[in-house]
């Protein structure tokens, strides 16, 4: 029987995989798709919730956050783009212009 | 006189509107921003005039009194006031408002419009610390003095290091400030919390009866910020810098009105609020004078750069200001308040003079001259009656107002007496030795032998200022006259409050241990028993 | 028999997950990225939230998948010589950070979700009301402003993304 | 006339305005005229004043007359106020009329200086201090005449400025001074605090009550006045300035270091009779410093071959001899030598002031000799003076050197020891200097003979009333036996409290007998003859005969010859001592340890940012990271609170 634990083992498995993601990839576009999957595993957790508790707000928010998420990889992508164009290269680590 | 006169509030803020008309004059045009600035001044010292001869000098109160409330919650008032002490502070500010410009016209060349904005802006900010009667608009004018002097020294400087001895003393005097900030705030809680009614108005805290204990910490904050403004002996470092650093104007306004805050800020706040901590703490703050009246003047004695000579050599009047005020007897403190003058005076010029000596030849260093009297008679004369009024030359001010403070502080510090007037001697030594060696001998350096004399605008720069060192010398009652009640009343105020926070804490120690009193006694009476 | 089918997608969701996060290629990264998302959407409609699996598949798997399929094309990433990826040490330190991560985040399911929860049994929604109908309900009463305020933020994306996407012309 | 006695120093004051201010335009003749004038004026004024005191009965011979109230802070309130007593008028005369006569004798001797307007104003400012000074009702006006006299001094040594030993002769001056007065300070700060006020008047009248005799405080009040003594009239510490300040002009020397400003010391002494009197152990310390300084200066002066520097010393070691008498209790007697000694010390270096006039400059006494001839009327009025200082029967200097010898043997035979021997070196040195420079043959270089010629009458004519006055003002003080004198009938009751005071405290040695006095005069007159026959052997009979003594003692003569080293010990012990002493102040403390401090914060406070800069390594991943770091650290402290 499925409970809401599986659910939340599930979510929290797939955002550390996405952090993993974001921290040791060294391309760009890798990052920024780990990134989406940290956040659909947060999508998952707060569907689960809403299912569980009965309450439509989770499934709500689920969709700001997509709206979130859309928004955040087209600027995203566009840097992303623009740096290629810019430095030739979308190896996080040259892009290092901030170094004080 | 409550509320009536607006006198004060006007010569504060005059400077302001001179800011406003300057604002709109055409940066291209020097000359009537100069012209502007010195009618600004004008007006302003006219003004300090009428306050002079509005001033009643039998009554020892403050007069013109202007008390409008400013922040109600926090009972900050707009409150302004003078008395004897502070009258001939502002005058003397106000005094050399126009000299500045004057002395400002040749030596001040690019961005003049600036310049003429800071000079205006420090003159609202020295006389704004003068005559303010609130705490908190006190230390508001006491930081707006900081930013114009800051850019005099930091822009218009020579420009070797000009920047360091801004930055350095802008920090010296930040430190100071926001320590005392806290101590009025301190101040101000205890008093609100133990008066129900919180008020930064600076006559109803003298009534407040700070505790000693909390009375010690509250002046060493103010004591710390005042100290680094006179400059006292371990903080005078930034006086040379700032000095070399500054221009002529700069330094002539640094030391002639300046330094005067700290002095002032002892004698206005420092003391009276705290009377038995600057009681119990005057013997080390007498013995740190008097190590600065010998610190500064030996080693001006060995300095290359006739303006930092001149520098140590206030640090060492200063010391005297500060040995008489914290002798808190009559003749002690009247006579620190006439060397506030005398110093302001006689220092001020001297820097006129090394500014115009450095005009005409771009460098201080005293190797480089040699034999100028022979070549600019007017100036030697000029500087001549300077450095003696410096020495202390009985007849000219420096003397009777150095005489005033070894009197009063003999009765209560002896040997630290002695060790001040020994300074005296000192001082003749290196003002004398830099004399000789500026303008006695055969001319060595080529460059000194078609050096032209004073022309009018630097003669009119330096007679008023020879009048009034003269007059102080001739005459000096028409300055002492005025300060006398305002005098006596502080030196009995502080007597009277201090004896009553003693009795306070007396009874104030009988209530708490009282209990226990009792059990002792009756402890010991049992032990007795069983014996 | 429900039990089995979310074994079977969750299983799905992690392979493709970690495909995506492991594989070297970027077109690889993508494709699986696109599985993950198709897996989540089943699974949302397990929850019963068809609306969200439907908007899940055409937004992240139509919308967002392509765009990312569209840059990787433009920037023809596969010829560009990737930047060699780390080495095992910093994998190794990678996975034992994210199982800390885990580790850390059970106790709290298991301090706060019960006392939530209270039954772990999944109870019906009440009545028959679809699940789109209570979504909008919600929605444009209640969650009117971020709705809103989400417009404005979708807007102000789509500018920056045209400004930082203009061809960089040294004017 | 006694109420305008404020009129004495304004014209001074008003010859120095004139000719300071309006000189340029005036010649050298009106600039001349008016400072004499100026100071004759104040001396007409004197001399009335003097006559309508003598019309006062002697013992209320004391007018003050106060101007306006000067300073006034709390219970400290000092007049300018002038007192007329007979101490007083009599020193104003000597300075205004020896003034008056220098004034005229200096218009012939600066002519043709560039400087003639700038030295006339500060001639004329100095006689106004040194009238300030004397004719002060209270310390501190007198202490502003004493700076004052000081400044000028400073002003008039360093006339010649070009020469920079002129300027540090007159620095010099000016520092030993104010080291004199910073002890004048102090002993006026003392007065101040027992008396609460400085006129002599009421702190004389009061002193006895107020004062124990004898005790710690009034002692203390005499040695620091003292002090301040010693500083203006060059005793015994603080005398190297006199010699150097011959760098100035010949009748600078003249007026300031023989006539007038060195005896200010002398007169305050004479004025605080009555708390000297109460303190006979600073008496003592007068009496020593007084007796060693005179026997000290006249060694030193024996061995100078530069005939101002001859004239230098003989004046410390005059003024030495006054200061016994003051220490002795003989305040009179004091003030007569004084008196007796601004004629003839004046005269003297008028006289040597034409020497050098004629010589074109040359002062040096072995290129002069057997002038004689050249110049009749200096010759005759330096004889003159050189009796008159040696102590030869009708001249002024025999009746007061005499009396202070007589004193004080009535007071300590030591002090006539002290006072006969260095009476012989007075004698022998005085009478050298005249036959080196006047008799024997002539040393003179060639161009210098040939262009000696005798100085201009402007200059002679005073020469010769001082030559006149030298011999006469010993008459006033003849003592007819068995009484006082004219002099001291007239000036007595000034110092009869001390006098009162002295007496009930030591036993009354009664008035020793006629005979001792007849035998004590015979014996001064044979100690100065006897100083002439050995000077006349020595460079008269037979010239090679100092060269002999020279080798006999070496060692001695190049000691006494150096002054005993005593500028170089002083500069040794204190004044390069202070002043490296202030540059290590300067480098090492002032700029390594309160600057070091400031700057150490600064770099404290920059080095602990650059630690903060590492952590802004500009990855992206780095910071990824610390987010991460950051959530689990909240977390895990959520969940194990």
């Amino acid at each position: 029987m499925v409970t809401l634990e599986h659910y939340l083992v599930l979510s929290a498995l797939l955002f550390s995989l996405g952090m993993v993601g974001v921290m040791f990839r060294r391309n760009l576009i890798v990052i920024l798709m780990s990134l989406e999957l940290m956040l659909n595993a947060v999508n998952l957790s707060f569907v689960a919730f809403s299912r569980y508790l009965g309450s439509i707000e989770g499934q709500i928010f689920v969709l700001f956050v997509m709206v979130v998420a859309a928004a955040e990889v087209a600027v995203g992508l566009a840097i992303a783009v623009a740096v290629f164009r810019q430095r030739g290269t979308i190896n996080v680590n040259d892009i290092s212009l901030l170094k004080w | 006189m409550e509320n009536v006169s607006c006198y004060l509030s006007l010569i504060t803020f005059v400077p302001l509107l001179g800011v406003l008309v300057v604002l709109f004059i055409n940066r291209e045009c020097p000359e009537t921003l100069r012209w502007v600035t010195l009618v600004c001044m004008l007006i302003d010292f006219v003004l300090s005039l009428f306050v002079y001869f509005g001033f009643d000098p039998s009554i020892p109160s403050m007069q013109f009194v202007e008390n409008h409330s400013w922040i109600q919650e926090w009972g900050i008032s707009y409150k302004l006031g003078i008395d004897g002490i502070s009258l001939f502070l502002v005058l003397l500010a106000t005094f050399l408002g126009p000299i500045l410009v004057l002395a400002s016209w040749k030596d001040i060349i690019h961005r003049v419009k600036e310049f003429m904005i800071c000079l205006l802006f420090l003159q609202v900010g020295m006389i704004g610390v003068f005559v303010s009667l609130d705490l908190f608009l006190f230390y508001v004018f006491w930081e707006i003095m900081l930013i114009p002097m800051y850019l005099l020294i930091g822009v218009w400087g020579n420009p070797a290091r000009k920047l360091y001895a801004a930055i350095k003393f802008v920090l010296y005097t930040i430190v100071g400030s926001l320590l005392m900030l806290v101590a009025i705030l301190v101040l101000y809680f205890m008093a609100g919390k133990s008066s129900g009614v919180y008020t930064f108005d600076l006559l109803k805290l003298y009534e407040f009866a700070v505790p000693i204990q909390a009375q010690f910490w509250l002046f060493l904050a103010f004591f710390l910020a005042f100290a680094i403004k006179v400059p006292m002996f371990p903080f005078h470092t930034w006086l040379p810098d700032a000095h070399t650093e500054a221009p002529t104007v700069g330094s002539v306004v640094l030391a002639a009105v300046l330094l005067k805050m700290g002095t002032y800020g002892f004698i206005r706040f420092a003391i009276p609020l705290f009377p038995n901590a600057a009681v119990d703490a005057a013997w080390w703050v007498c013995l740190l004078a008097v190590i600065g009246i010998i610190y500064g003047a030996w080693v001006a004695m060995v300095q290359v750069d006739v303006k930092r000579l001149v520098a140590f050599s206030s640090v060492s009047h200063l010391g005297f200001v500060m040995l008489g005020m914290f002798a808190l007897t009559s003749q002690g403190v009247e006579g620190s308040i006439l060397q506030m003058i005398n110093h302001g005076l006689s220092t001020g010029a001297l820097f006129l003079i090394v500014g115009m000596i450095y005009e005409r030849r771009h460098t201080r260093l005293i190797a480089e001259f040699g034999g100028l009297s022979k070549v600019m008679p007017i100036f030697a004369v000029f500087f001549m009656v300077f450095t003696l009024s410096s020495i202390g030359l009985p007849g000219l001010n420096g003397f009777i107002g150095e005489f005033l403070i070894l009197l009063g502080s003999f009765k209560v510090f002896t040997w630290y007496t002695v060790f001040a007037a020994s300074g005296v001697i000192f001082a003749a030594v290196y003002m004398l030795w830099m004399f000789q060696r500026v303008m006695f001998g055969e001319i060595t350096n080529p460059k000194n032998l078609n050096l032209k004399d004073l022309d009018v605008r630097e003669i009119a720069v330096l007679v008023p200022i020879l009048i009034f060192v003269v007059w102080i010398g001739i005459y000096p009652n028409t300055f002492l006259r005025p300060m006398e009640p305002s005098v006596k009343n502080f030196i009995q105020h502080v007597e009277k409050k201090r004896a009553k926070i003693i009795a306070l804490e007396d009874e104030g120690k009988q209530t708490l241990p009282y209990v226990d009193k009792i059990s002792l006694v009756s402890s010991v009476t049992e032990v007795r028993a069983e014996r | 028999m429900e039990t089995i089918l979310f074994y079977v997608l969750a299983a799905v969701t992690l392979l493709s997950a970690i495909f995506v996060v492991f594989l070297r290629r970027p077109v690889h990264n993508v494709l699986f990225m696109i599985l993950t998302m198709i897996g989540l959407a089943t699974l949302f409609i397990l929850l019963q939230a068809e609306f969200l699996a439907m908007v899940q598949i055409i937004v992240y798997a139509g919308a967002v998948m392509v765009l990312f399929l569209f840059v990787i094309m433009l920037l023809n990433l596969e010829e560009v010589s990737l930047p060699k990826e780390p080495r095992p040490l910093r994998w190794g330190f990678g996975i034992i950070l994210s199982l800390a991560l885990v580790v850390i985040l059970f106790p709290v399911f298991g301090r706060f979700v019960p006392s939530i929860v209270g039954t772990g049994q999944p109870e019906g929604i009440v009545g028959n009301v679809s699940n789109m109908e209570l979504i909008a309900k919600e929605l444009f009463t209640t969650y009117l402003l971020p709705f809103e305020v989400a417009s404005v933020l979708l807007l102000v994306a789509i500018i920056g993304t045209v400004v930082i996407g203009r061809k960089f012309t040294k004017d | 006339m006694i109420e305008l006695v404020w009129l004495i120093p304004i014209f001074p004051l008003i010859g120095f305005l004139i000719n300071g201010l309006l000189g340029r335009r005036f010649s050298e003749k009106t600039i001349g005229w008016i400072g004499a004038g100026a100071v004759g004026a104040s001396f007409v004024v004197a001399v009335s004043i003097f006559f309508e005191l003598l019309k006062l009965a002697p013992g209320s011979r004391s007018v003050q007359k106060i101007m306006y109230s000067w300073i006034w802070s709390g219970d400290l309130n000092v007049p300018i106020g002038f007192l007329v007593d007979p101490l007083s008028v009599i020193m104003i005369m000597v300075v205004s009329g020896v003034g008056c006569i220098i004034h005229i004798y200096s218009i012939g001797y600066m002519h043709g200086e560039i400087g003639f307007r700038r030295y006339f104003s500060y001639l004329n400012l100095f006689v106004f201090n040194m009238l300030i000074l004397v004719s002060a009702n209270n310390f501190l006006l007198m202490f502003v005449g004493w700076e004052g006299v000081g400044l000028c001094s400073y002003l008039l040594i360093g006339y010649y400025y070009e020469k920079k030993s002129a300027s540090d002769a007159g620095k010099k001056a000016f520092v030993v001074n104010r080291i004199g007065d910073f002890g004048f300070l102090l002993g006026m700060f003392l007065i101040f605090t027992v008396f609460g006020t400085f006129s002599y008047v009421d702190v004389f009248s009061v002193a006895p009550e107020k004062l124990t005799q004898g005790g710690v405080l009034v002692t203390l009040i005499t040695l620091l006045l003292f002090v301040g003594a010693t500083g203006k009239s060059a005793q015994i510490p603080l005398y190297t300035w006199l010699p150097d300040a011959m760098e100035g002009p010949t009748p600078v020397s003249a007026l300031i270091h023989a006539a007038t400003m060195v005896t200010a010391g002398v007169y305050m002494v004479a004025r605080c009779s009555v708390l000297f009197a109460m303190a006979p152990t600073s008496m003592t310390v007068v009496a020593v410093i007084g007796g060693a300084t005179a026997l000290f200066a006249a060694t030193i002066g024996m061995t100078q071959f530069d005939i101002k520097r001859v004239l230098a010393y003989s004046t410390i070691s005059q003024l030495g001899y006054m200061f016994m008498a003051c220490g002795v209790g003989a305040f009179a007697s004091g003030i007569f030598h004084l008196m007796t000694h601004a004629f003839f010390k004046a005269l003297l270096f008028m006289a040597a002031g034409s020497v050098m006039h004629a010589m074109s400059g040359e002062l040096d006494m072995r290129k002069m000799g057997d002038l004689r001839k050249k110049l009749p009327y200096t010759h005759w009025t330096y004889l003159f003076g050189t009796l008159a200082i040696a102590g030869i029967f009708p001249f002024a200097g025999f009746f007061s050197k005499d009396e202070i010898l007589f004193y004080s043997l009535q007071k300590h035979l030591g002090f006539w020891i002290l006072g006969a021997v260095a009476a012989i070196m007075t004698s022998f040195y005085m009478f050298r200097s005249v036959f080196m420079t006047f008799y024997g043959k002539s040393r003179v270089e060639h161009d210098v003979a040939h262009h000696l010629h005798e100085s201009p009458p402007l200059m002679t004519v005073p020469l010769m009333i001082l030559a006149f006055l030298s011999l006469v003002g010993g008459l006033v003080g003849i003592p007819i036996i068995q009484g006082g004198h004219v002099f001291g009938d007239f000036i007595g009751p000034v110092f009869a409290p001390a006098k009162a005071i002295i007496d009930h405290g030591a036993h009354h040695a009664e008035h020793p007998s006629v005979a001792v006095e007849v035998i004590l005069m015979a014996i001064s007159v044979g100690i100065a003859i006897f100083g002439l026959l050995v000077a006349r052997f020595m460079y008269i009979t037979s010239p090679e005969s100092p060269d002999r003594v020279i080798e006999r003692m070496p060692g001695l003569h190049k000691l006494v010859y150096n002054k005993y080293w005593i500028d170089e010990l002083y500069d040794l012990l204190f004044v390069n001592s202070i002043v490296e002493f202030s540059r290590l102040l300067w480098k090492k403390f002032d700029e390594t340890v309160i600057d070091g401090a400031v700057n150490g914060v600064a770099t404290v406070v920059q080095a602990f940012g650059s630690v903060l800069r590492l952590l802004q390594t500009g990855f992206v991943k780095d910071y990824a990271l610390s987010i991460l770091v950051g959530a689990i650290v909240v977390i895990s402290y959520l969940v194990l609170r």
